[in-house]
């Protein structure tokens, strides 16, 4: 089924918000990785932390509520939830290196079926910097890519990442439009079809090899 | 004992070619009034250390626009596309950290710390030229502590004893960098006559010396 | 998220020979409730990670008057003549640490860093048995991160969310160890229901696993 | 001359009082070097700081302002002065470490030509620790000794320290009830003699070779 892109990214964003558990603390990447968080349950609160200092990410702002001195990583203003706090950037990344982040959803341009990301560096075409992508991705207790499966109709799951790596080996969940994987000591298993998609249409569009284990 | 001057005066503290630490991430917490003045001047090939370039008509990224930065050692440079095209078109160097690292590595210079390890990094361009260290059978990156000349500094509060304290998400890079610059010079938005509460003090005052009454009272 | 217990209930969290974490720093910003509990009980053989062991009628100094440590890893010992003694007498094993050195290995392992370089110790017994790495130049030992199963920390103000702040020069380790334990319990002495303000907290209730409302307002 | 311990330590404290320039953040030794604020000029501030987390020690407490949550690194209800702050022991040696101290004094068991210095342990025999002593020599911009010249009869200045180090290389200035001295570049070099004590007397009671200098 042809799906369009913001079709493909609502789904995703809404698998994604199922991995949510109530109490986690999560990170989430700017963009697709953001939206799941309109998804969640009403009975799983989770607090949200941003690289530039909040922990307790609320609403966006809006005109009653306007505060340039707060805003999110991707520089948009945001509120606070009750509980939260601001830290600064030695504090924001010590959390996230030092283990107490419970989960991070970020976009890749490539991951891999050893658990390799690549998500900061096109060579000579496209360099952004890792911003705090990299120190997101080695301390956190899972970590979840959110992607739409191709781009351009160009697999973006590999055998191996021909990109500049992000990290290597540190990829848990891979959730795409059309599937769900997990990456378990280097193997990377199929463990969901999304009803939009079929196992055929996978194997076309996944360029590595992978185990089908839908049971677990 | 922190002085108090204008953001004209301030321009005196700077040389060509010297490593200048700038505050802020993005759009929030970013000093202004001195960078300004800096605009007015002939100074430049400054090393910048911060955490991005932010956009070509805020703080810092208007540097970077006025051809100031000859090298920018920063975690992005995504949202100034005039750095991307300097950088693609070899006009300007830059050195791109981990924000994290790029934190640890400036708190390591402000606290005398010949460096710290990180995992950070491992297995990716990063490590490159890097030592690696291992400890308790674990690898780690060794990375150097990083020290300015110079920083500029937003502060939300501030009193005459140089003490500063921030709201909402402008503390980022403005809490570090004082300890770390040989000269540090504050933009404070509200400076007050009485000491701030020594509880809630961020920044200790001694790590202040040149502090500025910001003209413009939003972060940017 | 944060569970409010009482101290006899936090004794539940400790096992014979497990490492803990005790902030203060001599007779200031103290806990003291759990460690009463503590001494009600069979437990034992713990290493001790503090400043200090206080004073013997003092929070963690009492729990080497009661031979519950077996080990302490602290920067100084003089004013609990009792460690003393038993350290003479080798009931207990003590391992001298730097302040500031103790300080960067735990907040080392709260933020993920595989060690710190620091000049301080060199030429000294200090460097016994530790690497020493030249970065510019210079010399510097590697010491690696120190982390514990339980710390107890004092703090003067908490919220329902775990937050913490604090009053006076209370801050000491309390602000450092709850990154750097498995099971945080923190005792407080005041709890409100309100949020405390997200620019004054000084420790993310995130670090916070168990609240106690401290019995005795004083700091011991 | 023979002084009592009392004029003998009054001596010192007085001298180093004159060392402290207005504006210096300094940090001092539990016990006499502390005495020295008594001495300070009226027209010198300056920024006491204790390494238990305050920035700008006022004077000791008393009926009227008593607080158990402030205390002095030896334990003491202190005050804070306006302008203070009160920060943790990571902040409060990071301060120290990184040469954000201008002057520090601090006692000693012994201290040699070399500007070696060693107070923290006596093997064997009294171990207390080093404390934050090993952190506050290490960044400070200058280190002064304060001491008395002897214990019991035998010199504490010696050629070469025997008990274990605090520092290597690192004292600047020594200040007895006898002398001041310099070091420089590995040299001990005598700059003052007290009016209560002659040339002879502190050659009898140093144990390390001196260069006499008075003219600096």
């Amino acid at each position: 089924m042809e799906l369009t892109k913001e079709q493909a990214q609502e789904i995703i964003a809404r698998r994604v918000a199922r991995e949510f558990k109530d109490g986690d603390v999560v990170t989430l990447g700017i963009g697709l990785p953001t939206k799941a968080i309109s998804y969640v349950s009403d009975d799983v609160h989770i607090i949200v932390q941003s690289e530039n200092g909040v922990l307790g990410v609320g609403a966006y702002q809006d005109d009653s509520n306007r505060d340039p001195h707060i805003i999110n990583a991707g520089g948009f203003g945001v509120t606070i939830n009750d509980g939260g706090c601001f830290v600064d950037s030695l504090t924001a990344f010590a959390m996230m290196r030092g283990g107490h982040i419970d989960l991070t959803v970020l976009g890749a341009l490539q991951v891999d079926a050893e658990g390799n990301l690549a998500n900061w560096c096109i060579p000579g075409k496209f360099t952004p910097g890792m911003g705090g992508a990299m120190d997101l991705v080695v301390g956190t207790k899972r970590l979840i890519i959110a992607m739409e499966h191709t781009a351009k109709g160009a697999p973006k799951i590999l055998q191996k990442c021909t990109l500049p790596l992000t990290v290597a080996h540190k990829v848990n969940t891979i959730i795409t439009e059309k599937a769900v994987f997990e990456i378990i000591n280097n193997k990377l298993i199929l463990r969901e079809i999304s009803p939009y998609s079929s196992l055929d249409e996978i194997r076309q569009t996944t360029d590595a090899e992978f185990i089908v284990d839908l049971t677990a | 004992m922190v002085k108090f001057i204008t953001a004209k005066e301030a321009t005196h503290f700077f040389k060509n070619g010297q490593t200048v630490m700038i505050g802020g991430f993005l759009n929030c917490g970013n000093p202004q009034d001195v960078i300004t003045e800096i605009l007015k001047t002939n100074l430049k090939d400054f090393t910048l250390i911060a955490n991005d370039t932010a956009t070509p008509e805020d703080s810092r990224g208007k540097l970077v626009v006025a051809h100031k930065i000859k090298k920018a050692i920063v975690s992005h440079i995504g949202t100034n596309q005039e750095t991307v095209r300097q950088y693609n078109a070899k006009e300007i160097e830059v050195d791109l950290q981990p924000q994290g690292t790029l934190a640890e590595r400036i708190r390591a210079a402000g606290a005398g710390l010949g460096g710290i390890l990180t995992p950070v990094g491992l297995n990716t361009l990063v490590a490159e030229n890097k030592q690696i260290i291992t400890v308790d059978n674990k690898q780690y990156l060794l990375e150097t502590p990083l020290k300015a000349d110079v920083a500029i500094i937003y502060a939300t509060y501030a009193d005459k004893f140089g003490n500063l304290a921030f709201h909402g998400s402008t503390k980022n890079f403005n809490v570090l960098m004082p300890m770390a610059a040989d000269v540090v010079i504050v933009e404070a938005e509200n400076i007050s006559e009485q000491p701030l509460s020594p509880d809630n003090i961020v920044v200790p005052g001694i790590f202040v010396d040149y502090m500025i009454k910001k003209e413009n009272n939003g972060t940017d």
